[in-house]
């Protein structure tokens, strides 16, 4: 039965795809009901499988071999456990909650048929990836993720800024892709199986033991995982992207760059994290260092989302610094305290990206300064919304991002890793103090009376909250009240949820998470809404510029590819040209004519290709020859 | 033996017909090209009826195996595909387009030979045969004069390349006494007196393949035979008359690797080094054809990788990939074929907007460079992944983390075709695009690429069915 | 004579044929010199046959292959030759090199 | 006698070849070229080929080698032109072929045999019958290259 489901969760979502290919790319209307009916049936199958779990140790594997007839080799399936359960469950939600909200953001797009096309293409393959058995399935789904992704972003080919946008995404995620790839052939070549169940049942065993460089298969296996990781959770140095990737429509930044692929890396991180308690000494410390790396991504692109004047914008890094809290809690073990602030971040940060969409939608504008001119605080549900969503964010009780942020600061506190928990609450500080921001300058209508848009014509004037919108709005509006409580109240069906040593640990750093974070919006307020303290940003410039440049890794990516990547293509255009003609002309006379020849560079020569091949058959035979 | 030689007959018979009836040149263009196709089908049906045949014929010089015959139908599939795809011969002159169609048969004809050659001297009057057809074709371009040009750079490289070969061919003779390759293995075996001559015979006998795969060192007449031939030339010169050199190179590196491991350095070494010359010269490029020159020459990079792995899994990798690489590469230049149609060299500015033109072939360019460039779930995947799973299996990781990264370096030129044909915009010159002579053929190879993709067990298990590692070895 | 006497004579017409190869610029020169270095291989050919494998004709006849193929690519080749003269008034390969990059 | 054919063959063969790589004029690189061809033949006698020593002569020297100087005969004289030696490129060369030298010197060297007593030539007929048994595939082939 929960096979069935399961297949019916992942398929409908392809056929849909394919349907909406086949006769809804022209008829909106019914692109739109194929996509949403796929996306009810996907939602009512995952929450039936998720409410259907009663114990952690719940486990349903089905495969079918794929590759090759060897069952034991390459297979696809489903793997229906708690873990993949609940990502399934959030992955499906989200998707549905986006879907009805793109009725109305979409309305006016000429191409709404192949939009939800794409949406249903990478729900299947978000949900192909979440139940995957086997790393190979992984990978696949999680390339297609990336394709989907690729498609959505650059669906508004007109701007030149989404296509690059679209291109830099996908080039950079392959680029982390290549430690997925290596991990698989390390697994493959190394264990033998790709299964997880296999992996993690034998990872004791010597094989994983075996050591490359002195290190077990584990480590070398986690570190190949880490870059894939940060490639699509947008952690240091491969997170530019998703800034950027907030170029395509609004609802494609909530579904995939805050809610779901992002978080695939983290699931991943999850899925693989047996590696982590049945591992050695050196995939720990491996595994630490991640979490360290993630924690100071999670302060760096929290600061720069201080000064970004675009509301996603504003969204995008800090879900790029969440990611990092995920990271970190997983990274030091606390796997279910991780995939708890995972769901609750989907909820809270999808409503604050829908949120943003509705303002844009009304305002025509991402800056927030311009909507708040334009009169966005006289759209009632959004701002509740937005207020609902930034408390959640912020970490206020009883908002669902209390629960799941102080499960994480816990876990640091009772391990005693101060470091991580110093920065951790730092980064709680700043998260207040860049939230609570939007909302100030949202209240705080900066006066500017040459402009056309006073207060007095901007009674939400021309603004108007598309009628879909409503629905996604309101619900996620709930869930960010409670789907922290949701958790706790369900999780022990799900995960071993270790019971706090110390007594007081959870009162503790609950108390000094919402002091911290009130200091913050505390601190917020008087910058940005009493204006009775300066903007920290003006005394310290030279820190504002270097928020504002994104700690110039834009800069640096630019300086590695013209100084290093065009350079090494140019040269070896010219090793034809310069190269081999200078061996076969240089020998013997580089002295005399060596400016000469430079300057004779003639090149298409085909003397001097001869030259070259003869040269090298003669080099090869000789290496072999004196071994 | 007429059985036997089903294929071998097929297109030798082929060749002759079109001989015959194109003599008197008063047979009109559209006839040739429809006797052309189908006796380009009828070949395919005769590898498809010979493919059980195997023993070792004319004296052990001639050998008929599993991985021949399938390589002999991958290679008719591809003269059919050609005669189809390469539909518009408009860019070759009228006059000789008789003898491109004698030629194509005759090159058709070494290539299966080529396939089962088992001893030097029938590789050696294959390959000629193979060659000659071929520079000759190269040169047949009537808007370019630059054509003769390739024509002769091609020629040099080859007659030098061949000579090399030839050299290398008269030291294994001294070696071994024989010019069977099983007496080759037998000498490989023991240690004859002779064997100092057999390393650098063999090394210079690679240099004649590495000519035909266009692989470092002797690549470089492959861009310019790529760009300024005909593009029904060029299309054949990347899609099938590669298999030639690969069938041929692999079932070499296959004998010769248990008892040579230093031999599978070279390859190795060899192939990395042309797949990073292949993919990041290829970035400068614009001309298209150049360009995909240059990814094809990356693409025997991964193929040369893939035949120093693992000795089981190895010839399914290989024999996989050449099966998409060839399909990958029909898809490609049938639609630079498509724009070519008006007699312009296809460069990236003439893709900008091909969405727009015509969607059916922006989706195939799509898939397939997308599948070129290795992203799942698409055939290229798979291909690589078997190719360097095996590698990896073989022991040799680095090489195949280096290869990994030339499979990332290489999606950034094929992402800038794809972001011009979607994102671009409709160049105002540009010619109406609505009828394509071959759309439904485009439509088969990009479906086909796209299934074996998703479902590549029926490929793979059908190779691995006809036990390659037996067949292979003597 | 010793084998060697032999071997060291058809790699020294190699490398004559290798350095016209990469000198000559006239193609009728590189001719020339690819029917140097095939006509080394055949001495090599000859020179195993009679002083290793005595009692067989393998090498001789791949020697009258060899004849034969050069005939044939001469014949190619001077076809081709003829065409870039017509075309570059020029048989001088440094001057065909329109191509580059 | 053997001795003297070789060193006579040998001679021909090396001036020739030298001619035909240096001599400015085609028309005389030609004619090393045949010279080459014919010390080769030569050569072919102590080797026990008297038959493909006459194949050599008739189609090598007798078509390939007379064509190639036939052609330049009937050509415009462009062979008359002589294109100025490049000092870098004959420098270039010689180096390549030098490195190239070494690992064939060094294969050569590691075989030694002497000649083989009372070893009696093939006969015509030995190679006709291996031509049409043995290799009778290659041959039925070759017309079509």
């Amino acid at each position: 039965m929960q096979i069935q489901l399961g297949i019916a969760t992942v398929l409908s979502p392809i056929l849909s795809f394919v349907l909406i290919a086949a006769v809804g790319l022209r008829r909106p209307t019914v692109a739109k009901i194929i996509s949403l009916t796929a996306a009810t049936v996907s939602l009512v199958c995952a929450s039936m499988l998720l409410l259907g779990v009663n114990d952690p140790a719940f486990k349903i594997q089905a495969t079918w071999s794929w590759l090759m007839d060897d069952p034991s080799k390459f297979t696809i399936g489903l793997l229906l456990d708690p873990l993949s359960l609940v990502m399934l469950f959030v992955v499906s939600i989200i998707s549905w909650l986006v879907q009805w909200y793109s009725l109305s953001y979409m309305e006016e797009d000429a191409r709404q048929g192949k939009f939800f096309a794409f949406i249903s293409l990478f729900c299947f393959a978000m949900m192909g990836f979440t139940i995957a058995p086997n790393l190979l399935q992984s990978f696949m789904c999680w390339e297609l993720v990336g394709l989907g992704s690729y498609l959505l972003i650059g669906f508004w080919n007109h701007l030149p800024s989404a296509a690059t946008a679209a291109r830099k995404a996908f080039i950079v995620t392959r680029l982390g892709d290549v430690g997925f790839f290596i991990a698989l052939l390390l697994a493959w070549t190394g264990l033998g199986t790709l299964d997880f169940g296999a992996m993690a049942g034998d990872a004791m065993s010597a094989t994983w033991k075996a050591a490359i460089g002195g290190s077990d298969y584990g480590v070398w296996i986690s570190i190949a995982l880490f870059l894939a990781v940060a490639g699509k959770s947008a952690q240091f140095p491969l997170y530019a992207w998703l800034p950027d990737a907030m170029e395509g429509p609004t609802p494609v930044s909530a579904l995939i760059h805050a809610a779901t692929m992002v978080a695939a890396g983290v699931y991943l991180l999850a899925r693989m994290s047996f590696v982590l308690v049945l591992g050695s000494e050196a995939a720990i410390m491996a595994w630490h260092g991640l979490a360290v790396i993630a924690m100071i991504t999670a302060l760096m692109s929290g600061a720069v989302a201080i000064v970004q004047s675009d509301i996603k914008r504003v969204f995008a890094y800090s879900t790029i610094s969440q990611l990092g809290y995920m990271i970190v809690g997983i990274g030091t073990g606390a796997v279910a305290a991780g995939m708890m602030h995972l769901f609750t971040h989907a909820f809270f940060k999808a409503l604050l990206f829908l949120t943003a969409g509705a303002f844009i939608h009304a305002a025509h504008s991402n800056s927030i300064t311009d909507i708040a001119r334009a009169g966005g605080a006289k759209l009632k549900l959004p701002m509740m919304a937005l207020f609902v969503g930034s408390m959640a964010l912020m970490g206020f009780f009883p908002f669902a991002g209390f629960y799941s942020k102080d499960a994480i600061l816990e876990h640091l506190f009772v391990e005693g890793d101060w470091i991580l928990f110093g920065m951790a609450l730092l980064g709680v500080f700043i998260t207040a103090y860049y939230t609570s921001r939007v909302i100030y300058l949202m209240l705080k209508v900066p006066a500017e009376p040459h402009q056309g848009h006073g207060d007095e014509h901007g009674h939400g004037h021309g603004l108007h909250l598309g009628s879909w919108m409503k629905l996604p709005l309101g619900f996620l509006a709930f869930a960010s009240l409670v789907a922290g409580n949701v958790w706790l109240w369900k999780a022990h069906n799900w995960f071993v949820i270790p019971e706090a040593e110390h007594g007081n640990a959870a009162l503790i750093t609950a108390l000094v998470s919402t002091a911290i974070a009130a200091a913050g919006a505390f601190y917020s307020a008087r910058v940005f809404y009493w204006r009775t303290s300066a903007d920290p940003m003006a005394s310290m410039t030279g820190f504002a510029t270097l928020l504002r440049e994104k700690w110039y890794l834009d800069d640096a990516y630019w300086a590695i590819v013209h100084n290093f990547y065009l350079p090494i293509t140019a040269f070896l255009q010219k090793v034809e040209t310069i190269i081999v003609k200078g061996a076969l002309d240089g020998i013997g006379t580089v002295s005399m004519t060596f400016a000469r020849g430079f300057a004779r560079a003639q090149t298409g020569e085909v003397q001097h290709y001869l030259g070259m091949s003869f040269v090298v058959v003669a080099a090869v035979v000789l290496i072999l020859m004196s071994r | 033996m007429m059985l036997q030689l089903l294929p071998e007959f097929a297109a030798l018979g082929a060749l002759l017909i079109l001989f015959f009836v194109t003599l008197g040149n008063n047979v009109s263009d559209r006839a040739a090209r429809w006797i052309t196709l189908a006796l380009s089908g009828f070949v395919l049906v005769a590898a498809i009826a010979a493919q059980d045949q195997s023993g070792l014929m004319f004296a052990n010089s001639y050998k008929l195996d599993t991985y021949s015959q399938f390589f002999k139908i991958l290679m008719a599939f591809g003269l059919m595909a050609n005669a189809l795809l390469g539909w518009p011969l408009r860019s070759v002159p009228t006059a000789q387009r008789s003898e491109y169609y004698f030629l194509f048969f005759a090159a058709g004809l070494a290539m299966m030979l080529l396939a089962s050659a088992f001893s030097f001297l029938v590789l050696y009057v294959a390959m000629e045969l193979l060659s000659y057809s071929l520079y000759t074709m190269v040169g047949m371009r009537r808007a370019r004069t630059e054509s003769i040009e390739s024509s002769v750079k091609y020629i040099i490289i080859g007659a030098t390349a061949s000579a090399i070969g030839l050299f290398g061919v008269s030291y294994i003779y001294g070696a071994t006494g024989s010019l069977n390759f099983g007496a080759l293995i037998d000498s490989l075996k023991g240690t004859t007196t002779h064997s100092a001559l057999l390393m650098p015979g063999l090394v210079m006998v690679l240099s004649s393949f590495l000519f035909k795969l266009a692989a470092f060192p002797f690549h470089a007449w492959a861009p310019d035979a790529y760009e300024t031939a005909s593009s029904p030339v060029a299309m054949f010169l990347a899609s099938v008359s590669k298999l030639a050199g690969i069938a041929f190179l692999f079932r070499l590196v296959y004998m010769v690797k248990p008892y040579m491991p230093e031999f599978e350095t070279v390859i190795g070494i060899l192939a990395l080094i042309t797949m990073t010359f292949g993919n990041l010269v290829a970035f400068r490029q614009t001309s298209v054809k150049r360009l995909f020159a240059y990814s094809s020459i990356a693409q025997a990079g991964y193929l040369m990788l893939g035949m120093i792995g693992f000795g089981d899994s190895a010839p399914v990798a290989v024999v996989f990939y050449s099966a998409i690489y060839l399909l990958m590469n029909l898809v490609v230049f049938a639609v630079v074929l498509e724009l070519e149609r008006y007699g312009e060299d296809p460069t990236l500015a003439s893709f900008q907007g091909l969405y727009k033109r015509n969607a059916l072939m922006a989706m195939a360019l799509l898939v397939a460079l997308f599948s070129l460039a290795g992203v799942p779930p698409l055939a290229g995947f798979f291909g690589k992944w078997l190719l360097f799973s095996s590698a990896a299996q073989g022991g040799h990781i680095w090489f195949v983390a280096f290869a990994i990264l030339n499979s990332v370096l290489s999606l950034y030129y094929y992402l800038f075709l794809v972001k011009a044909a979607y994102f671009g915009d409709v160049p105002k010159e540009a010619v109406s695009l609505d009828k394509g002579g071959s759309r439904i053929a485009i439509l088969v190879t990009t479906i086909a690429i796209a299934l074996l993709g998703l479902y590549p067990r029926v490929l793979t298990e059908y190779l691995t069915g006809l036990n390659f590692p037996r067949s292979l070895l003597p | 004579m010793s084998l060697s006497a032999y071997l060291i004579l058809s790699a020294v017409l190699f490398l004559f044929g290798a350095f016209g190869m990469m000198e000559r610029r006239n193609m009728v020169g590189l001719l020339i010199s690819i029917e140097l270095m095939l006509n080394a291989a055949s001495i090599n050919f000859m020179a195993f046959n009679h002083f290793l494998y005595p009692g067989t004709v393998t090498g001789q006849i791949m020697t009258l292959f060899v004849i034969g193929l050069a005939a044939a690519e001469a014949t190619l080749f001077l076809a081709i030759v003829f065409a870039v003269y017509r075309h570059y008034r020029s048989i001088n390969v440094e001057r065909v090199d329109h191509l580059r990059g | 006698m053997s001795e003297f054919l070789f060193i006579a063959g040998a001679a021909l063969a090396i001036v020739g070849g030298l001619l035909a790589v240096v001599a400015r004029n085609l028309f005389h690189a030609s004619l090393g070229l045949a010279m080459t061809l014919t010390g080769t033949a030569g050569l072919f006698i102590p080797l026990a080929g008297e038959l493909i020593a006459v194949v050599q002569i008739l189609v090598y020297l007798g078509a390939t080698a007379i064509s190639i100087i036939f052609i330049l005969m009937l050509s415009p004289p462009f062979y008359l032109k002589r294109p100025n030696r490049n000092a870098m490129k004959v420098v270039g060369a010689i180096g390549v072929v030098l490195i190239f030298a070494v690992p064939l010197m060094r294969a050569v060297m590691s075989v030694s045999a002497s000649d083989p007593l009372n070893h009696v030539a093939p006969t015509v007929n030995q190679i006709g019958r291996a031509l049409l048994t043995e290799f009778v595939f290659p041959l039925k082939l070759f017309p079509f290259s």
